[in-house]
């Protein structure tokens, strides 16, 4: 698919279609290619498409829809839901934009395959199934389907959202209950809620990968960067700052967050931050109707809608913790 | 930093008795931006305010806190003082130490602790707040009255006759309401219609005046001042320029057989009909459920019968779109749905009248042609019995917690006119309580018992049961005597509690005015302002307000009239300066904000933004000031904090909350 | 934790957010008709229920509030239509964030209180004051560096 | 000093023994994640996790830290700063490259003006080192001249040798160090000695073979910066940088920090914390920002680590090759991308 990919992209660049392409160039290892803009044909040499392109590259069209004359994005079917996103809220401009639909059968994630302690990697080659880890201590097989990135698990299917041509086949690789984390926690006691968040937050060092990945987090300037509310951007000498901005980062994208998991990929410390986002998801499902942010571009966020009948704040501590 | 100044009032003992003013300015004073406080009996008098502009012009004060009532009290009052002063009226803040802090705390110490830590969370807001300045808007000189009964043609009367357009929008076919249905009136007896007829024809004829009949309000925007209505007009099915109200359409029309509303179901009226003999406009509607053309497209006699051609079968519903400066409610009532209260009958049995039917049976253009009988077998009625109170202060769900107030006096009524008429008759009365607090309503209480020998018991009536021989057996208590009586009658009449008319909740949504619990139109200060809704704009005339009798009402639809006109007589109104502000630098122009926003304040423009040396097109919400009424629902919509309220801040609020929790 | 200093009691921190229209009429009423509750309840006025931000809510705690409780008009009845709607779907969704995180659910409430509810807002302060003293001192929320300062 | 030895089953019984006298910094299991922690009883130590997610400069320059406190009272503001620390303790287990880390750090605040914070923690902490025995992919330390099997710098060095770990103190403070662990310390035997000797050679061996083992830095270092500052490279290397501050926070040499008030209702507490040059409001001013784009902000860090830094240190640089950055970028940057793409581009220039 990659050298479909490639052709394509120097076709449209050739026609003056697109005046740049914005995709994946190789990495200095196989398994990190970088998110990046290629300008020629010669450039785009470096391009690359594999398991491990699991960067949502719909974010960096905000940028791009600044510059002048459109730009080639590659988008994943899950990526589309966050353009779309983006749409609604003004942030990209879709004239700006040429969209590919790549074929996507699940990304994979190095932390896993680090996980099984793996280390000293020199190489990673495979197919849609499994891969062959070289490293100096030894080759390794892994099953792709034991190494794929939290979100794939829960894929939203092969669906493009939004698209101007596809190239490639999906795959549906959903093999778990999306809400199942969340269902976890719900089950426990307020106790065990605390501590296992404690737990998690405690390792957070407030570096803003998550909010600054984030398609959804898309302010000029976060309100933890503004001195608007008097709240801290910086790891404050307490833990509280670290739970006040979870809340509210997950609040402010709640509705429309399209769970597309770039929080939780880039967590140094490997924090599970999907369960934030999905636990408003499940809410909002729950109580407001289903709802998938970035299904469409002209959706009513469920935060800016309501109805006569809506349920009251009550009803949380009506179903209570167990 | 604000060099602000502290007024602690003691409201006479009201703020005094539960809180140490003393200590509460000593506290104050203490805060680092706190350059005055002091303390004063009464703060809102001449002296009180006078020691404001004193400390103003000694201190060189940029802010006041005033520690006194609630600011929904004398907010208006400090700010003018310190607008007087020379200080903008925005940079007052008001901490609420006595109907949330003095009037509810017993203990001293609790309440003076209390009182500092409210004084120090205005002190904290004061802190930060800016001045501000209120805009103009204009005002559109024509008032909408909804509600076509005594209320509502007053209102239209008193407003048109100071020189102001007025529509009046009626929901049924002919403008008169409630009153057109009563007979005579207390404690006068005049006959209603004739007082209220020659009202009807002044507003019809009022070259000011426009009535919208069979027409509903569908829609409401805008604000004070500004508003635009979307007013619904009924197909009448008649064409009413050409319609000459001869009324031949219904003495020939097939379909007969409906049940008269205006006769509250006693009677019957033909599909095509004028509810009554002197409705205005005398143009009938064409009832389109009971028509025959309408339900099987044959028929059709009325348009062969009409001269004038006016029948006009495809009428449609028409919106009419107006605006108006301001608003006058005048939806009036209805008596409570009786479906409860088995124990009285009123479903079972056709003699259990209300007093509302029992209007309309002594009236000479009544189902009965005024003639008193027994509407299930049209005897003569031997014993006649008055039940006071039912479903009016209620302490259960079925009925209403107030006082429907005008019962007392129309059953002295009924029991009087009745007396007059038929001295045979025997009336009695169960009553709670007889309240008669009105210009001539004891003499008239007093009259209906010791001249006309009506019959009244304290006590409640517990069941009425229809007898085999159609007679009905009245179970009461008397609690004067303290024994339990069973009397035989041939009527009974149920003084029903009455409700603000159904249609004034979905009305009430449209308005943003607030209703109470028992859906009556709240008012802006139930002493002194008691005809205006707390929303700008609106006025409130009638029973849509609370229980009222005739001259109440048409003394409150003056009044409310007179706001009105007070309001019509602007050019230019100065807007709440409190409106929502977009910071341009931290805006993403997402629109969340204008999703939210309910008076459609937010619009967008892409302009040149520089950005600390950063220069772009981006595209940035603008909030239009006269639109903006200040809810702040867009402020927590913007995720980047970008919205922000002027006058609630978010800094504003987290000093606040921080002052409090600290 | 606030604890009084001559009862030893623990003596909560409880912040009010009351919209113009309804609840602060309301708390007013309660306060002509000398409806007592406890004096651990201090109000802040908003315009409306809409007009707070879940960040409000939780800086009171952090700044060491034990409970937090909003109210505003009845769905249907709010000055400004339907800022109740949206402050009602936020304060939910938020509320049930907080008791994810493990923090009792009874520490937040939202109530609708007309201006005509006096005695509705006394016993709904009552209830609340009652509830926040069972569950105690706030220590899950709250930031630590506002005790020893 | 002499070669001692501990059994792998002995070490908790050290964390305890040490942590009875005083506090124990070790790399620590928490949620999936090992990051160094104060020892307790029943932590999930791990010395097996090469690296941990945040280095070791936690101990000494923690990622927050108050400054010191104003009261309000009335009218009267009272300032108390805080107090150095005076308790020992012990950071355990800390590698070779961030031992250079250390040094990095100590160049930048044990230097005039003398970071008073920085220094007591300094003198009350005592190092022990763990020698690396299976370096990772990402690993480059060789090419700052570090042997990952020979910590310099720590008062203790500890290998991992079979069941075992050898121990020797390099310091009075590892001596004494050694005194406290007692019994728990057998002497080394002759082939314990050899055993280590096989270990490092090992190890060493795997360095060769490693992804970076290449890795050159010539072309940078003190004096570079005309020549490096305006090089075309810059703008196409950021394009992809998230502007987080995960490298920031990660890397063992990164010394930049913020000072924040924090408003506690009764004054303010000064606190200062991380920052990170990568961040929009780094060295925000009143006018601004000196930095106003991502490719100036981005282009300072590396600039600082491979040029600046040495141009005012004797040509030390303020990278020592951990690798965290290549193991957690989230947009898979790194330091290595960036010497590699001036290597590519300059040598391109040359042909």
């Amino acid at each position: 698919m990659q050298e479909q990919l490639i052709n394509r992209a120097k076709e449209l660049l050739a026609d003056g279609t697109v005046v740049r392409v914005l995709g994946w160039r190789r990495g200095d290892m196989d398994y990190n290619p970088e998110v990046a803009y290629f300008n020629s044909a010669d450039e785009l040499n470096d391009f690359v498409y594999n398991g491990f392109c699991g960067a949502n590259l719909s974010k960096y069209m905000i940028e791009a829809s600044k510059l002048e004359g459109r730009t080639l994005v590659f988008l994943k079917p899950c990526d589309t839901y966050s353009f779309n996103q983006l749409l609604t809220e003004h942030r990209v401009d879709r004239d700006k934009a040429y969209i590919i639909g790549v074929g996507c059968r699940g990304k994979l994630d190095i932390e896993k395959i680090k996980a099984q302690g793996i280390t000293g990697i020199t190489g990673i080659t495979g197919t849609p199934d499994a891969v062959k880890v070289s490293t100096i201590y030894g080759d390794f097989d892994i099953a792709c389907k034991d190494i794929r990135l939290e979100r794939c698990h829960v894929c939203k299917g092969k669906e493009h959202r939004v698209y101007d041509e596809l190239i490639g086949e999906s795959a549906d690789t959903r093999d778990a209950d999306r809400m199942a984390g969340v269902e976890a926690i719900e089950a426990m006691s307020p106790e065990e809620k605390f501590a296992f968040f404690r737990a998690e937050l405690s390792k957070c060092i407030r570096c803003n990968a998550c909010r600054n990945v984030c398609p959804a987090c898309s302010c000029r300037k976060c309100v933890f960067d503004s001195t608007k509310f008097d709240s801290a951007q910086k790891a404050n000498t307490t833990s509280f700052e670290e739970k006040m901005f979870h809340i509210i980062r997950a609040f402010h994208v709640a509705g429309r967050c399209t769970d597309c998991g770039e929080c939780s990929r880039v967590c140094p410390q490997g924090i599970p931050l999907h369960l934030f986002n999905r636990k408003f998801i499940k809410d909002i499902n729950e109580l407001y109707g289903d709802y998938q942010a970035g299904e469409s571009a002209d959706q009513r966020a469920p935060l800016v809608s309501y109805t006569f009948e809506d349920a009251e704040p009550g009803i949380v501590s009506e179903r209570g913790s167990k | 930093m604000q060099r602000i100044g502290v007024f602690v009032c003691h409201c006479g003992s009201n703020i005094a008795a539960t809180v140490d003013v003393k200590k509460v300015v000593e506290m104050a004073a203490r805060e680092p931006s706190v350059v005055h406080a002091e303390d004063y009996p009464y703060m809102c008098s001449e002296a009180g305010q006078a020691k404001i502009a004193q400390a103003v012009a000694e201190k060189g004060l940029t802010g006041i806190v005033v520690c006194s009532c609630s600011p929904r009290m004398h907010e208006a009052t400090f700010r003018k003082a310190a607008e007087r002063a020379g200080i903008n009226p925005f940079m007052v803040e008001i901490a609420n130490i006595r109907e949330h802090c003095s009037w509810i705390h017993k203990n001293i110490e609790e309440g003076t602790e209390k009182a500092i830590i409210l004084a120090r969370a205005a002190i904290a807001k004061v802190n930060l707040n800016a001045p501000l300045f209120p805009g103009e808007s204009r005002v559109t000189k024509r008032a909408l009255v909804i509600g076509g009964g005594i209320a509502g043609i007053q209102s239209a009367l008193d407003i048109a006759d100071a020189g102001y357009e007025v529509d009046i929008v009626e929901k049924t076919p002919s403008i008169g309401g409630r009153m057109a249905q009563l007979d005579k009136t207390f404690p006068t007896l005049d006959c209603s219609a004739c007082i209220l007829t020659p009202k009807m024809v002044e507003a019809a004829a009022h070259e000011k005046i426009r009535i919208y009949t069979y027409s509903e309000v569908e829609k409401i925007s805008g604000f004070v001042g500004d508003f635009t209505v979307d007013i619904r007009k009924k197909a009448r099915s008649i064409d009413a320029t050409k319609c000459t109200g001869c009324g031949v359409c219904q003495e020939k029309c097939h379909s007969k057989k409906s049940l008269s509303e205006f006769n509250r179901g006693l009677g019957t009226r033909s599909a095509i009909y004028t509810p009554f003999a002197q409705a205005i406009p005398n143009v009938p509607v064409i009832d389109r459920e009971a028509c025959i053309k309408f339900k099987t497209g044959k028929c059709g006699v009325c348009a062969k019968v009409c001269a004038a051609g006016a029948i006009d079968y495809e009428q449609k519903d028409e919106i009419i779109t107006e605006k108006y400066g301001a608003i006058v409610v005048a939806t009036g009532f209805d008596t409570i749905k009786l479906d409860k209260y088995d124990e009285y009958a009123y479903n079972q049995s056709k003699d259990v009248i209300t007093s509302l039917e029992l209007e309309r049976v002594m009236n000479a253009a009544g189902p009965t042609k005024g003639h008193l009988e027994r509407l299930s077998d049209g005897k003569h009625p031997e014993h006649i019995v008055f039940v006071q109170c039912v479903g009016s202060r209620c302490s259960d769900e079925r009925g209403k917690p107030y006082c429907s107030k005008i019962c007392c006096m129309y059953t002295a009524k009924h029991a009087m006119l009745i007396r007059d008429k038929y001295p045979d008759v025997k009336v009695t009365v169960f009553y709670i309580d007889v309240r008669t607090p009105g210009k001539n309503f004891d003499e008239f209480y007093r009259r209906a018992v010791e001249e006309y020998g009506v019959n009244y018991i304290k006590g409640q009536v517990g069941k009425v049961a229809p007898q085999p021989d159609g007679s009905l057996l009245v179970q009461a208590s008397d609690l004067l005597d303290n024994k339990q009586i069973k009397l035989k009658a041939d009527m009974v009449v149920l003084a029903t509690a009455i409700e603000p008319d159904p249609s004034v909740r979905p009305l009430a949504t449209m308005l943003t005015a607030s209703i109470d619990t028992n859906n009556f139109l709240t008012e802006a200060h139930p002493k002194l302002r008691p005809v205006e809704s707390p929303t700008a704009g609106i006025f409130l005339s009638g029973v849509c307000q609370g229980p009222k009798d005739i001259p109440e009402t048409v003394a409150q639809a003056g009044a409310a009239a007179v706001k009105a006109i007070g309001l019509l007589a602007k050019d230019k109104l100065t807007t709440n300066p409190c409106t929502a502000k977009a910071d341009e630098l931290l805006c993403n122009g997402c629109s969340t904000c204008a999703n939210v926003c309910p008076y459609g304040a937010i619009s967008y423009e892409t302009k040149l933004i520089n950005d600390h040396g950063i220069r772009e097109d981006r595209r940035v919400a603008v909030v239009n000031n006269a639109l903006c009424q200040g809810c702040g629902a867009c402020t927590v919509a913007c995720p980047s904090g970008a919205m922000d309220l002027q006058g609630f801040s978010n800094r504003q609020i987290i000093a606040e909350v921080d002052a409090i929790c600290r | 934790m606030p604890v009084n200093e001559k009862t030893g009691e623990f003596t909560p921190k409880i912040v009010a957010f009351c919209c113009n229209w309804c609840s602060y009429a309301g708390a007013d009423l309660a306060g002509s008709s000398r409806l007592a509750y406890p004096a651990e309840v201090k109000i802040i006025r908003v315009p409306c229920s809409c007009r707070v931000n879940p960040m409000f809510i939780l800086r009171a705690f952090e700044k060491g509030a034990d409970g937090v409780i909003i109210c505003g008009c009845h769905p249907g009845d709010c000055h400004y239509s339907t800022g109740n709607y949206y402050a009602r779907r936020r304060m939910t969704l938020l509320f049930s964030m907080l008791d994810y995180l493990g923090v009792e659910s009874g520490r937040t409430r939202v109530e609708w209180v007309s201006a005509a509810e006096g005695v509705k807002f006394s016993t709904t302060m009552n209830e609340f004051a009652a509830k926040i003293h069972e569950l105690g001192p706030n220590v899950r929320l709250e930031d630590l560096r506002c005790k020893n300062n | 000093m002499a070669m001692m030895k501990i059994t792998r089953e002995a070490m908790p019984a050290l964390y305890a023994r040490i942590a009875a006298e005083q506090s124990l910094i070790l790399p620590v299991k928490t949620a999936g994640q090992t990051n160094f922690a104060a020892w307790e009883e029943g932590a999930d130590v791990d010395l097996y996790t090469l690296k941990t997610v945040k280095s070791a400069k936690d101990a000494f320059f923690p990622q927050s830290e108050n400054l010191y406190t104003c009261k309000t009272e009335d009218k009267k503001i009272t300032v108390t700063p805080e107090k150095l620390t005076d308790e020992h303790f012990v950071l355990f287990g800390i590698k070779a490259c961030d031992l250079r880390g250390i040094e990095v750090l100590d160049k930048v605040f044990l230097s005039e003006p003398i970071d008073t914070f920085y220094a007591a923690r300094r003198a009350h902490g005592t190092v022990v080192a763990l020698a690396c025995a299976a370096p990772s992919e990402s690993c480059f330390c060789h090419a700052f001249g570090i042997d990952p099997t020979a910590p310099a710098g720590a008062d203790v060095v500890i290998w991992p040798v079979g069941d075992s770990f050898m121990w020797q103190a390099q310091t009075e403070k590892g001596e004494a160090l050694t005194v406290l662990a007692g019994d728990l310390l057998t002497a080394a035997a002759a082939e314990d000695e050899t055993a280590l000797e096989n270990a490092r050679t090992f190890t060493k061996n795997i360095m060769t073979k490693l992804p970076y083992a290449d890795l050159s830095l010539e072309g940078w270092g003190a004096g570079k910066t005309d020549e490096k500052f305006n090089s075309p490279v810059w703008d196409t290397l950021y394009k992809s940088c998230l502007a987080c501050g995960t490298c920031t926070f990660v890397c063992p040499t990164c010394q930049c920090y913020d000072i924040k008030d924090y408003t506690t209702g009764n004054g303010v507490q000064r606190f200062r914390c991380w920052d990170s040059c990568m961040y929009s409001d780094f060295t925000m001013m009143a006018h601004g920002n000196n930095r106003t784009s991502q490719m100036q902000r981005f282009r300072q860090r590396f600039m600082h680590k491979l040029v600046y830094f040495p141009t005012n240190n004797d040509g030390m640089f303020s990278c020592v090759g951990c690798g965290r950055c290549v193991d957690k970028c989230p947009a898979s940057l790194n330091i290595v991308k960036v010497i590699r793409a001036f290597e590519k581009a300059e040598k391109g220039e040359t042909k």
